[in-house]
């Protein structure tokens, strides 16, 4: 199924009166894909997940299921969510606590009134999918957080919907078994292939779940792309500090042409740009600009001369596996993150600074 | 699965209906049913009579049984009227709250019945109570089933004993003898007291104050007005509270529990000399078991000089409901209840005084009952209570005023005069 | 405005509420209105009905009948809602002690709340009787008196014999409520008191009394509005007896009803709505009503 | 640790002295019904225990007495179940649907369980009479449900408001409309507080007197604290043997539902007027 949202707005009355929840949002889920919305907390995500279930009207714009209006508040179009045929797995699971796991696999098909064998042979179908099928007389209390979240998943899938939401299902669950889960939800999205929307505030799980990703902040939709775009080419210095697995560097440079080439000053050192790039940065922004650096992209060489950049070592955080390195230098404070060994505090140590992988962005959009 | 069960209540609501069993389902069937209430052994009989009639007309007939206390057997009556339910059909009326219902044209009219096939003309009842009591507007609304009157039991041992040469003709020589006879009975019998009467704050105390007060006392309704407050009558209140506060001749409790029945149970159990009670009393205290058998006299009660005592006109009668669904039928009823043949044996069995004249000419009746003779003139001469429809509140005024004398509350003229303030208050009302 | 609201939605919303209101409409607001109309007519049955706009009320401010029973239920309230307010205290207090009894004892509390004020009204008549009831005998068998004492007998005694039966049935229901407010209050708190070395009544002035204070105050605004409304226990134990002294504003409207005079019996009734809605205000407003639901 | 145990022995104490206050009245009530004479206590020696008076309430016909306990359950019982019947649903709007206006209908709700009883009879007693049903169960059960609906409106509301929203979203994601999210998901989760509401609501019907008193005239309707407020009994002198037969016999519905159900009790009666 194609969900798309067009120019969708939502604003909820409060004691302080009418605050915008979510403004603006345009987006188009393609057939079958796994559509990540990633943001903070506040930032919407779940109220778009919520006005695709229907249990929210919007207050502006449109929604369409293969084209066709679901909700439109100016043409006083609205579908219930029980005639969406959508599926939806709730970040508490919402598991109905008086049935036990069989009841609530059930449940969907019992409203539709299906016959009782096909009931039967459905959810064990969906319940080996989980591998709960020896847990269908168990009571949801009696389950571990894990095995309820494939209760909640297994009551999704059996119905057949034509759209799952997921919000934030594996927040509730240890790290270890969250690393495991969220392999086995791609697996098992890519063989049902149904359109899915997944709603989270963990960037790894959107870059290992999403098709691709929609990246939110106070309502807004910054930024839609694959992962690898996400990552590689951040609109903003929002973006480009909420994906990755360090925050990036920000600093003030300067674009300036000189003799038909564009090059870039930055803490005193002038870095040529390669064509390719400079067509890339002259398409952004010229002048003061607002250079953004990947702390896993910059390295750390033996060397302080030019052409890399000459700083100190402030300090260097143990992260287990790599390093995070704070070095001084003349346009600020860089954070380096390696894997090699880690220089000490007060050594001098020269950057390299990986232009062709570095962001280039409006001052003022970096607030 | 709620919704059929909102259906099954709705349904079982609508069915409800008001007087067939099992419960609440309204039944098609018309029957008479005939409201009595009063003291167990009268129940019994009534249910023997009802028997008899039903055994001789083929009407079968319903008893509904009341509580002794007359506030509340008007209170079941006038829920029952008002609502205009089918029953009770045939009921009894104390004579204090008799003209509400008249006034209130809850009373279906009598007359068309009168004289013919067994139910007794007018002529046969006692002609100042049916005019006075029965009649309304003109038409005959009720008919006396019996007519009361208090009267003074005594204890004929006890005054034998004691050297008293009969029942005092004055409250004065009454209490010289309560006085007398209490002390010496106060040796072995602790509980002895003089004079029993009803002070309870209910409309028995009403009448017990009308009799105090005598034959120059009383309520007069003069003019649209209701006269309470007068000197004699404060002499009256006066002397009923000195009785309990000043000789000790009547008990504490004679202003907070004494009713008939407590009354008659104390005198009953040997524990008084004087009882001012009904004449339903007399049959009780000659049954078998009864501590006064054969020692207690009746006579009528004295006054604050000789001969000028009275009696309260008491009594029930039976009138028929206008809403009822068996009027003809509840006329039969009236006629036999009211039959020569019936009151007699009331009057023999239950000793209820005929509301009519010719029974207490019955030999067999003034063989059994001697007194019958002294009490038809008590009968008529005693005197009914103000016949208003507004009577009930000018009573709670009186029940609530003569109590608080009785209590000590207030002195006797200060509850005359505010009684008197009130019920001036009450009919501004009613002009 | 609410645009975002179509009015399907909406009267598929107020149609779960429609029979409720309907209910209470019909059975609790009409009649309301019907009996503040009637007692602006003279309605007797044995006249036609007039209306007479105040003149029930001006009748009322001069019936000394009224004003006994106005100066009783505001004396009956004055007296027993505190005094079931501290006993309730107690009992609650009581109840939260962990005990192995504790289920037992809150069944056994609750007793009383739960038999119908007319049933206990007899059996506390018995316990008052003068000369075999309970309350004598215990009475004389501590010392408290040598003879009987008549306990309905004075209008002190009534009284007294009313609160004391009115306490007994309705203490478990405050103590109920009081408990509530107790278990609310966070343990850690007191062992904090503890730990600044409070002691046991430190603690209970300091810590659980200003914590119940809100709970206190709904307690209390209930317990008056309920026991302004008194009338099965005076109908039963006293009949508002002796003398008029216990008639409450309940059974002095009754007894107009009762006795064929609607108008009046209403003025008196509308008196006592009034007073009953002006204390629920309050309630309403001190039991910061309803955010919690919302 | 002398403090501590003066601290256990003042408990005990205390409890044992309130046990005393609510048991004692109950435990001279059914004394006095199980008793040949009223004075039992004077009498000592001369009272044998004996089941007379139970056998006489209940056999005497005229008394009516089963017919009242009848009437009286089923009066409660129906006036429980109608509450809770429409109780829930509205329960369920006001927690969950975004109605404007729901406040001021729970402000109106709460205001009527403040009104007076006599203030609404007289009128009531017109409405009943004009319509027929005075003596009937309708006179009794609508009022009475109007009567308890405040209350049981309220405890349902604070029940539902603590089941998660999520499992009402799931429901009515899962295909089912308002109606049967309520029906299928909302009320077998908050059984266990429907069914303390219904009791509470069944033990206030039950205790109802003043519109019984002036609604009934006659024992098709009439319920128990009537009967027993004008038991008058059939030996002359007050009864008090069998009117303590009767007041036990009356109170048993209370007692067994009260010692089954007390949990559900305390924590409706406490959700009813108190919020955590």
């Amino acid at each position: 199924m194609m969900l798309t949202f067009h120019d969708i707005g939502k604003t909820f009355l409060s004691e302080r009166g009418e605050v915008p929840a979510v403004q603006g949002v345009d987006l188009a889920v393609r057939e079958g894909e796994l559509f990540v919305l990633l943001g903070p907390s506040g930032c919407g995500k779940s109220t778009v997940l919520s006005l695709a279930a229907g249990l929210l009207k919007p207050s502006s714009g449109e929604i369409r299921f293969d084209g066709e209006l679901v909700a439109a508040p100016r043409k006083k179009v609205f579908v219930s969510p029980r005639e969406r045929n959508v599926a939806m797995v709730f970040q508490s699971y919402a598991l109905y606590p008086h049935l036990d796991v069989f009841g609530n696999i059930a449940f969907p098909l019992r409203v539709a009134k299906v016959k009782e064998e096909s009931i039967t042979a459905e959810v064990a179908r969906a319940a080996s999918m989980l591998g709960i099928g020896d847990l269908l007389r168990a009571r949801p209390g009696e389950l571990s957080g894990g095995q309820r979240q494939r209760v909640a998943i297994a009551r999704a899938i059996v119905r057949k919907p034509r759209l799952f939401l997921l919000d934030e299902p594996l927040s509730n669950l240890d790290a270890a078994l969250r690393a495991a889960t969220r392999a086995e939800l791609k697996r098992l999205q890519r063989e049902l292939a149904v359109t899915t929307l997944y709603v989270t505030h963990d960037q790894t799980e959107a870059m290992t779940l999403g098709d691709r990703v929609a990246l939110m902040r106070n309502g807004r939709v910054l930024q839609v792309g694959t992962p690898r775009e996400l990552y590689e080419t951040p609109r903003t210095p929002f973006a480009g500090s909420f994906i990755g697995p360090a925050p990036m560097n920000l600093l003030d440079a300067v674009v300036f042409e000189e003799k038909g080439r564009l090059y870039l000053r930055m803490g005193g050192e002038k870095i040529a740009l390669s064509p390719g790039k400079a067509d890339e940065v002259r398409r952004i922004a010229t002048g003061r600009v607002l250079l953004g650096l990947r702390p896993e992209h910059v390295r750390i060489s033996g060397d302080p001369g030019p052409p890399a950049l000459r700083g100190i070592v402030v300090s260097a955080e143990n992260l287990g596996r790599e390093r995070l390195v704070s070095v001084e230098t003349a346009g600020g404070i860089l954070t380096v993150l390696t894997d090699a060994e880690a220089p000490n505090a007060g050594d001098v140590v020269g950057l390299v600074i990986p232009i062709e992988t570095a962001s280039v962005f409006h001052p003022e959009d970096g607030e | 699965m709620r919704i059929r069960i909102l259906l099954l209540v709705v349904v079982f609501l609508i069915g409800a209906s008001e007087d067939s069993h099992p419960a609440g389902l309204r039944p098609p069937v018309k029957t008479l049913t005939f409201a009595v209430g009063g003291a167990p052994s009268e129940l019994d009989y009534w249910e023997e009579l009802l028997r008899e009639f039903t055994a001789r007309t083929g009407i079968r007939v319903e008893l509904l049984r009341q509580p002794t206390d007359t506030t509340l057997r008007r209170q079941t009556l006038s829920v029952a009227l008002l609502a205009r339910e089918r029953d009770p059909d045939v009921f009894l009326m104390d004579v204090a709250w008799l003209a509400q219902f008249a006034a209130s044209g809850w009373l279906a009219p009598l007359d068309p019945y009168l004289g013919r096939d067994g139910c007794s003309g007018r002529d046969a009842f006692f002609p100042r109570i049916l005019e006075l009591v029965d009649t309304w507007q003109g038409r005959t609304v009720a008919l006396p089933l019996y007519v009361d009157g208090g009267i003074l039991y005594y204890r004929t041992d006890l005054l034998r004993k004691y050297g008293i040469p009969g029942p005092p003709a004055t409250w004065e020589q009454l209490k010289e003898a309560a006085l007398k006879v209490q002390a010496g009975e106060r040796r072995d019998r602790p509980g002895f007291y003089g004079f029993v009467w009803q002070g309870a704050q209910y409309e028995g105390l009403v009448c017990d104050f009308l009799e105090f007060a005598g034959a120059d006392g009383g309520v007069e309704t003069v003019g649209g007005q209701v006269i309470v407050d007068t000197p004699r009558n404060r002499r009256a209140l006066r002397f009923m509270r000195d009785l309990i506060h000043e000789y000790g001749i009547s008990p504490p409790n004679t202003y907070t529990e004494m009713t008939e029945e407590e009354a008659r149970a104390f005198f009953q159990g040997g524990n008084a000399l004087f009882e001012r009670n009904w004449p339903y009393a007399w049959s009780l205290h000659q049954a078998p078991g009864s501590r006064v058998k054969g020692v207690t006299g009746a006579a009528p009660l004295p006054g604050f000089e000789p001969g000028r005592g009275t009696s309260c006109l008491g009594g029930w009668h039976v009138g028929l409901s206008r809403y009822g669904d068996a009027a003809a039928e509840g006329a039969k009823l009236i006629g036999f209840l009211t039959s020569r043949e019936i009151q007699k044996k009331l009057a023999l069995r239950l000793g209820w005084n005929p509301g009519r004249m010719d029974v207490y000419d019955d030999p067999e009746v003034a063989e059994r009952l001697p007194y019958y003779r002294e009490l038809r003139a008590v009968i008529e001469r005693a005197r009914p209570r103000p016949v208003v429809p507004y009577y009930s509140q000018v009573s709670e005024i009186l029940q609530r005023r003569l109590n608080a004398a009785l209590a000590g509350r207030l002195s006797p003229g200060e509850a005359l005069a505010a009684a008197q303030q009130e019920i001036r208050d009450v009919l501004s009302r009613y002009d | 405005m609410r645009k975002d609201h179509d009015l399907r939605e909406l009267l598929k919303g107020y149609a779960f509420l429609a029979p409720v209101c309907a209910l209470l409409l019909a059975f609790v607001f009409l009649p309301v209105a019907g009996t503040l109309l009637d007692s602006l007519h003279r309605d007797v049955t044995f006249l036609p009905r007039r209306f007479i706009g105040l003149g029930n009320y001006r009748s009322l401010g001069s019936d000394p009948g009224f004003w006994q029973s106005l100066r009783f239920t505001g004396l009956f309230t004055l007296v027993s809602v505190p005094l079931e307010l501290a006993l309730g205290l107690a009992f609650a207090l009581l109840l939260e002690h962990p005990t192995s009894a504790r289920g037992f004892l809150r069944a056994g509390v609750l007793l009383p709340w739960a038999i119908p004020a007319a049933v206990s009204g007899r059996v506390f008549e018995l316990i008052y009787n003068v000369q075999y009831g309970l309350a004598n005998a215990l009475a004389t068998g501590i010392g408290l008196s040598e003879g009987p004492v008549h306990w309905l007998g004075t209008s002190a005694g009534a009284f007294l014999a009313l609160v004391a039966a009115d306490a007994w049935k309705t203490t478990p229901f405050v103590a109920i409520l009081l408990l509530a407010g107790l278990s609310a209050i966070p343990e850690d708190l007191y062992r904090q008191a503890e730990v600044d070395r409070a002691g046991p009544l430190q603690r209970f002035f300091r810590v659980t009394l200003p914590l119940l204070r809100p709970v206190l105050v709904v307690a209390l605004l209930f317990r008056t509005i309920d026991s302004l409304r008194v009338f099965d226990l005076v109908f039963v134990l006293t009949g508002g007896g002796p003398g008029g002294s216990t008639t409450s504003l309940s059974l002095y409207g009754y007894r107009f009803f009762v006795g064929g005079d609607f108008g009046y019996g209403s003025a008196v009734s509308v008196v006592l709505f009034l007073l009953a809605f002006i204390l629920s205000l309050l309630y309403l407003r001190a039991s910061r009503f309803g955010r919690e639901i919302a | 640790m002398s403090e501590e145990r003066r601290i256990r022995v003042l408990y005990t104490v205390g409890a044992a002295a309130m046990s005393a206050f609510c048991l004692l009245p109950v435990a001279y009530m059914v004394l006095v019904a199980a008793s040949s004479r009223p004075d039992v206590l004077s009498a000592g020696a001369e009272v044998r225990l004996t089941a007379g008076h139970f056998l006489e309430v209940l056999g005497t016909g005229s008394l009516h007495f089963p017919e009242y306990v009848v009437n009286s359950i089923v009066v409660s019982g129906l006036s429980a179940i109608l509450a809770v019947a429409l109780g829930a649903p509205a329960a369920y709007a006001v927690t969950r649907l975004e109605l404007p206006g729901r406040m001021s209908f729970l402000f109106l709700v709460l205001a009527v369980s403040m009104f007076p009883p006599v203030s609404l009879v007289s009128y009531l007693f017109r409405m009943m009479s004009a319509l027929g049903w005075i003596n009937t169960y309708a006179a009794l059960v609508l009022p009475y449900t109007a009567w308890v609906l405040p209350l049981s409106l309220w405890i349902l509301a604070s029940h539902f408001s603590r089941i998660p929203r999520d499992l009402d979203r799931a429901a009515l994601l899962d295909g089912c409309g308002r109606l049967a999210a309520l029906r299928k998901v909302m009320v077998p989760v908050a059984a266990p507080g429907i069914l303390s509401t219904a009791i509470l609501a069944f033990i206030f019907a039950f205790n109802e007197f003043l519109f019984a008193l002036i609604l009934t005239t006659g024992r098709n309707a009439r319920t128990i604290p009537v009967g027993i407020a004008l038991f008058e009994g059939l030996h002359g002198e007050i009864p008090w043997g069998m009117i303590m037969a009767a007041a036990t016999l009356a109170v048993v519905p209370v007692i067994l539902l009260v010692l089954a159900f007390q949990r559900g009790i305390v924590t409706g009666l406490t959700r009813g007027a108190v919020k955590e």
